[in-house]
């Protein structure tokens, strides 16, 4: 019941909004947002299809758990076939753009077909239609958000728009909502434009949306759960206090920061980007780049940085639009504006990170795109004379420069929008591109943590950190503390933390409250809110069904086991220095067992018993 | 000590209160003028939904509330002051004396100077009386012409049009609500009311009224005529003041109020809508007919004539309005000032309008359609006075951002 | 000794919990389209305002109230709108210099903070203590109150 | 001998004030000394020291007391952290 049971589907091509029920065996086969809408996309569209033809489709969807009072209820996830990767898309994000999506009554918005002119949609509650976007085509995130609002009167309205990155397709754009949280990676903005919508506008007000199943056990489910997030040393101080920028001595201290391309596996100016760094008073205008900490809807834990500049920074002296507070780097974009392509200027990254989240692309893709250029770059493969300036490793300039090119796809920005692989391709050296998939690298390094190697190299949706976060048990000891480089059990927690993932991201809520809940903190909050009987069984059943769905399409598109891969420098080049010196990936010891533990062929391919017991 | 409150509309009852809080010894009589107990004019267009019954326009619910209070209600109408002899004329040789007088008479609908306007079927909409007329001759297919897209016009529409009755609206001027609204707000209005079925008619005026075959014929010059059923006459209100003849109160286009709302005669009082006080915008007295600002005059002569001094720190127009569903609000001085600046944003598809006008950086004027929230703080900030500072520029890039200009500004929040 | 909400601004995260539990307390549903209280977001000042009524002595809108339907409740000091009575003409709504009371479409009503009987929703749900019900001295509620009645004439003095 | 003694996030309240901003200090402390030991002297409260790294390598709490350390060596703690 935590479902509105109602389905917006948007044609764009013939300007048609229409409502359908929700199909709710799926919903009971695959509970929510990330899982749900992955059914409904592998169900619509050929796995073959060009992520830009108007055949692929674009999901917007939020989970049973979004927009209610459990703690961190306020997720939304975009699904469609990625342009990055050509694989299963799934971007999730926070704000509060989802929770309104779903007080207007809606679990889903399927987006088909493209539309003639630029359009956005528009829905107050039942009513959705298709408003002609000509006057936004061309402006940044944080225009169109700005001049819809006005436009309709209404600062309630919440607002999903693509920059001129995703107009531009930008491989890797980025749908972002609420100004500053994004649906970041794959490419799914890069899809929202090809069809030629601007932005996603909702106001809910409805009261009848949707029920909870049982309120009191709701009350009381969720309120647990938020006394076991306040009391977590993580949840409840760490994550608000310094935000997920705390890892970057973490991780530099372990030797596990990917640093120039993945060169070097620490970098020495981890500490004057880190969060701790955020806190200190600048000596230019003595203030801290952190201005306080904000949340997203519902969350009782509030880990989002909130940032201001120093004005007198060279990179925005004369522009007086960034003196401001916005969204402020967290772990991922300050290692990828950073540590991978060698700056240590926190405000250049706070600067480039207020780029991306205005212009919508995802600072982890075009940070460590960054880093390769800068390669080729020092390798004499890519010149002065192509890309308009110098391009060294740790160059702030150049760093910034290439923000402000890619945000408005000018100059050699137009190929660093293409992404690593593409970009590494193109110059001869493919083997140079830190991905999987095509999709880059998060913040750490596959041969310096072995089970986060083989998180990357099995990822659906290429490499990424969110989906079967090893970093937990091999850093941070959550729930137990497993050595870095041991590959021993890694293939099985790999495949328990990716099901209980895809639960995660399919009821609505935020990952990080796993760092203090199990399973048997938030099976009572599904239980309490949506009909049916959601055992802890079943709902690992359901996370191990998505992965399963997941995989088939990705195998349908062309993806074979070769493509469980890792880039040849983690495979072997040693890291050079740290606690893991010497270490390269493992992968080849831990592929095969992990195949086994998912019951696929040593292939990589479900087997049909596995296939039969999940019933994919 | 006797007090005497002519007028049992809002601003005579929460005078009655305040007496009675102020001077718990004092007798307190209220002359009631319509044979009703007291009740509110504002809630009529929901009686004539019937969203209420007629309790529902009371001023006060409980049945003994004026005995409790020992507040003496008298049914019977002013016929004229003796100021020499404190003394009302309530006719027939009725008089009544007092100590203290307070003028709270308010207003009567003005009569449009056609011929037929006595004719059966002809009314206007403002008394309860008015209203039991309407709900008895008002059915499905009803034919109603009203005269007149005022406040009243607009807010008794809704009603109207809930009977299934056939409406058409005639507007003298070019503009419905044009003493509240500027021309874009007014359009949207008239926009919504055609949308919903209502037939506008602007720049036009009735010559006269004639009755033919058990119908109306409303004459519209030149020729043309619009049969009807019923003939509602709602072109605007004026102040009572045809009792205070011969009694030395100095009457402008109301009776002239000091700050203590006390008139040219020592011990005579007026408030709400009959009363031209100061409007704390513009320095000039005029009369204010709002809900608002009738308590709060009431409030304050009530003070004064128990002897504790209190200032009426003046007033402004404001209002806010309801035509078939879509809000809309007015606020001070909505057409703008000389040498001030002004932003607007509008939505024409989805009825929604806001304009501000400022002087300096101060809000002075504001007019809202279709947008509702909050709307209190345009009164906190125009009628505070409050400095805008650095949003006013961020107001004229985006007027809807006027909570947080006015928290940010007035409460310094942020 | 008479309670009255206490909101520190500098402990928002803007997380809407208030919001939720609010309207869940009055609405039976987390849209927080409902709730009466908000939470204003000053983005380029990166800080978040709960706002609600601070049941202010002047009472403004039970006295503007044509129709009696706002009334003192005794106890919690609160001004409650009593929806049976309200007519929904929205005169509160503009007399309200505060802008705390609401006209809620979907019910024809309007609708304010009433403080739920002395047990507010919002400050049970805030997980940072930016909105507590303490004793009124605390508050900084006269501050507010002294700001309502501050309408000057004059305007060189303010 | 001298190691460097790193105290990351909150607990840099528990460095020398000078030291906080870069979050380490150099000690001098006699050799065989341990994690416990610098830990202690410190005050840092153990409930707080959820990451313990040695030169990056990860040091249980109940290897605290045992884990010596040797000259040059890092000793880096964090309370309870995470990202992602």
């Amino acid at each position: 019941m935590a479902w509105t049971k109602n389905v917006l589907r948007v044609n764009l091509e013939a300007g048609t909004c229409t409502t359908e029920p929700l199909n709710m065996q799926w919903a009971q086969d695959y509970l929510g947002q990330r899982g749900l809408a992955t059914k409904y996309l592998v169900s619509e569209i050929d796995p073959k299809v060009d992520p830009f033809s108007p055949k692929n489709k674009l999901i917007f969807v939020t989970g049973p758990l979004t927009g209610t009072m459990a703690a961190t209820g306020g997720r939304y996830s975009v699904v469609t076939k990625g342009p990055l990767t050509g694989a299963i898309a799934c971007s999730n994000s926070g704000g509060y753009f989802g929770a309104e999506l779903k007080f207007a009554g809606w679990d889903m918005v399927i987006f088909e077909g493209a539309s003639p002119k630029p359009v956005y949609l528009l829905i107050n509650d039942g009513k959705a239609e298709l408003v002609d976007a000509s006057h936004l085509w061309g402006k940044t995130v944080w225009e169109t958000e700005e001049t819809i609002k006005a436009q309709h009167q209404d600062p309630q309205i919440r607002v999903a728009a693509i920059g001129r990155a995703g107009e531009n397709r930008v491989l890797y754009a980025a749908i972002v909502n609420d100004l500053h949280r994004a649906a970041g990676r794959s490419g799914v903005g890069a899809v929202m434009g090809s069809k030629n919508l601007k932005a996603v506008a909702v106001r809910g007000t409805r009261t009848d949306a949707y029920q909870m199943a049982n309120p009191e056990a709701f009350f009381a489910a969720t309120e647990a759960g938020k006394k076991v997030l306040a009391a977590n040393g993580v949840t409840g101080q760490g994550l608000p206090t310094y935000g997920t920028q705390v890892l970057m001595n973490v991780i530099n201290e372990l030797g596990a920061l990917p640093t120039r391309n993945h060169r070097d596996v620490q970098f020495e100016g981890a500490h004057d980007i880190s969060g701790e760094a955020m806190h200190e008073k600048r000596p230019t205008d003595g203030k801290a780049n952190l201005v306080t900490n904000g949340a997203c809807f519902g969350c009782t834990i509030a880990c989002g940085r909130i940032s201001r500049m120093d004005p007198g920074h060279f990179s925005v002296k004369d522009k007086p639009q960034y003196h401001g507070a916005s969204g402020g780097v967290e772990y991922e974009a300050a290692w990828a504006l950073g540590a991978a392509n060698g700056v240590n200027d926190l405000e250049a990254l706070t600067y480039a990170n207020f780029l991306c989240n205005e212009d919508g692309f995802d600072p982890i893709t075009f940070g460590a795109t960054v880093g390769a250029a800068m390669e080729l770059y020092e390798m004499g493969v890519l010149t002065e004379k192509e890309v308009g300036f110098k391009l060294p490793f740790g160059s702030t300039e150049a760093m910034v420069k290439l923000a402000e090119l890619t945000a408005k796809g000018e100059g050699f920005g137009k190929i660093m929008g293409l992404g690593s692989k593409r970009l590494c391709t193109k110059y001869g050296h493919p083997e140079l591109s830190m991905t999987v998939k095509s999709q880059e690298f998060p913040a750490y390094d596959g041969r310096a943590l072995q089970g986060m190697g083989l998180a990357y190299a099995t990822n659906n949706r290429g490499a990424c950190h969110l989906r079967g976060y090893m970093v937990s048990p091999e850093v941070l000891g959550i729930p137990v503390k497993m050595e870095p480089q041991a590959t021993e059990g890694k293939p099985a927690m790999l495949k328990a933390f990716q099901d209980l993932t895809a639960v995660v991201d399919s009821a609505g809520i935020c990952l990080f409250t796993t760092f203090a809940w199990g399973l048997s903190d938030i099976q009572p909050q599904i239980q309490a809110a949506c009909e049916g009987d959601w055992s802890e069984e079943r709902l690992l059943l359901v996370g191990e069904r998505i992965w399963n769905m997941e995989r088939e399409f990705n195998l349908a598109a062309g993806f074979t086991a070769k493509d469980d891969n890792l880039p040849p420098r983690l495979m072997k080049e040693p890291a050079k220095t740290g606690p893991q010196k010497g270490a390269v990936s493992k992968l080849d010891v831990m592929l095969p067992e992990y195949y086994r533990v998912r019951g696929w062929t040593p292939d990589g391919v479900p087997t049909a018993e596995t296939r039969k017991r999940l019933g994919v | 000590m006797k007090h005497l409150i002519i007028g049992s509309g809002p601003a005579g009852v929460i005078a009655a209160e305040t007496l009675r809080k102020a001077d718990p010894a004092a007798e307190i009589t209220l002359l009631c003028g319509e044979g009703e107990p007291p009740y509110a004019r504002m809630a009529i267009p929901y009686l004539l939904k019937g969203e209420i019954e007629e309790a529902g326009t009371h001023i006060r619910k409980d049945a003994d509330h004026y005995d409790r209070l020992r507040i003496q209600l008298v049914q019977a109408r002013a016929k004229g002051i003796d100021t020499a002899r404190h003394t009302v004329d309530l006719g027939g040789g009725r008089h009544l004396p007092f100590d203290r007088l307070l003028i709270a008479t308010g207003s009567h609908p003005s009569l449009e100077k056609i011929p037929g306007m006595d004719l059966p079927g002809v009314h206007s909409c403002w008394t309860l009386e008015d209203a039991r007329t309407i709900l008895a001759q008002a059915r499905p297919g009803t034919r109603i012409v009203q005269m007149g897209a005022g406040f009243v016009g607009c807010i008794i529409m809704e009603g109207l049009l809930s009977r299934g009755v056939d409406l058409t609206i005639l507007v003298r001027s070019g503009y419905m609500v044009r003493r509240m609204m500027n021309p874009t707000a007014s359009g949207l209005i008239r926009k919504w009311c055609e949308a919903k079925g209502v037939k506008v008619l602007t720049h036009t005026q009735p010559r006269g009224i004639s009755a033919k075959e058990g119908a109306l014929q409303v004459d519209l010059g030149e020729g043309r005529t619009l049969p009807a059923d019923l003939y509602l006459s709602v072109v605007g209100v004026d102040p009572n003041l045809g009792f205070l003849e011969g009694s030395g109160i100095e009457v402008g286009h109301g009776i002239l109020v000091d700050a203590a709302m006390q008139t040219s005669v020592p011990g005579i009082y007026a408030a709400g809508d009959v009363a031209e006080a100061t409007d704390c915008l513009t320095g000039q007295r005029r009369i204010n007919a709002i809900q608002p600002n009738a308590v709060e005059q009431g409030r304050i002569a009530a003070l004064n004539m128990a002897g504790k001094p209190a200032q009426f720190r003046g007033s402004f127009v404001f209002n806010v309005l309801t035509t078939l569903g879509l809000v809309s609000s007015s606020f001070g001085e909505w057409q703008g000032v000389p040498g001030g600046e002004s932003t607007e944003v509008l939505d024409e598809s989805h009825y929604r309008y806001l304009s501000l006008q400022f002087d300096g950086d101060r809000l002075v004027g504001a007019n809202c359609v279709g947008f509702a929230d909050h709307v209190g703080a345009f009164r906190g900030l125009i009628e505070g006075r409050v400095r805008l500072g650095v949003w006013k520029q961020r107001l004229l890039e985006d007027p809807t951002r006027i909570m947080q200009a006015y928290l940010a500004a007035a409460h310094r929040v942020a | 000794m008479q309670k009255s909400l206490h909101i520190d601004p500098n402990k928002c995260t803007g997380c809407l919990q208030c919001e939720m539990a609010c309207a869940w307390e009055n609405h039976r549903s987390f849209t927080i389209a409902k709730s009466r209280i908000k939470v204003f977001t000053f983005h380029k000042e990166g800080r978040f305002v709960p706002y609600t009524c601070t049941q202010c002595d002047e009472a403004w809108c039970m006295t503007a109230c044509p129709v009696d339907a706002i009334r003192l409740d005794p106890v919690t000091g609160a001004k409650i709108v009593l929806e049976p009575t309200c007519v929904g003409c929205k005169v509160c709504t503009i007399a309200c210099p505060f802008g705390t009371i609401n006209y809620v479409a979907s019910t024809g009503k309007v609708q304010k903070c009433d403080l739920c009987d002395g047990e507010p929703a919002c400050a049970k749900a805030c997980p940072t203590g930016a909105i507590t019900y303490v004793d009124a001295d605390w508050t900084g509620l006269g501050k507010m109150r002294q700001w309502a009645g501050k309408t000057d004439t004059n305007p060189a003095t303010v | 001998m001298k190691i460097t003694f790193k105290l990351f996030a909150s607990l840099a309240v528990h460095l020398p004030p000078e030291a906080r901003s870069r979050h380490r200090v150099d000690l001098e402390v006699d050799p065989g000394c341990t994690v416990g030991e610098v830990i202690r002297r410190h005050r840092v409260p153990p409930a707080q020291c959820a990451i313990v790294l040695v030169d990056g390598a990860w040091v249980s709490a109940s290897e605290w007391d045992s884990r010596t350390l040797t000259e040059g060596q890092a000793v880096a703690i964090w309370p309870p952290v995470a990202g992602g």
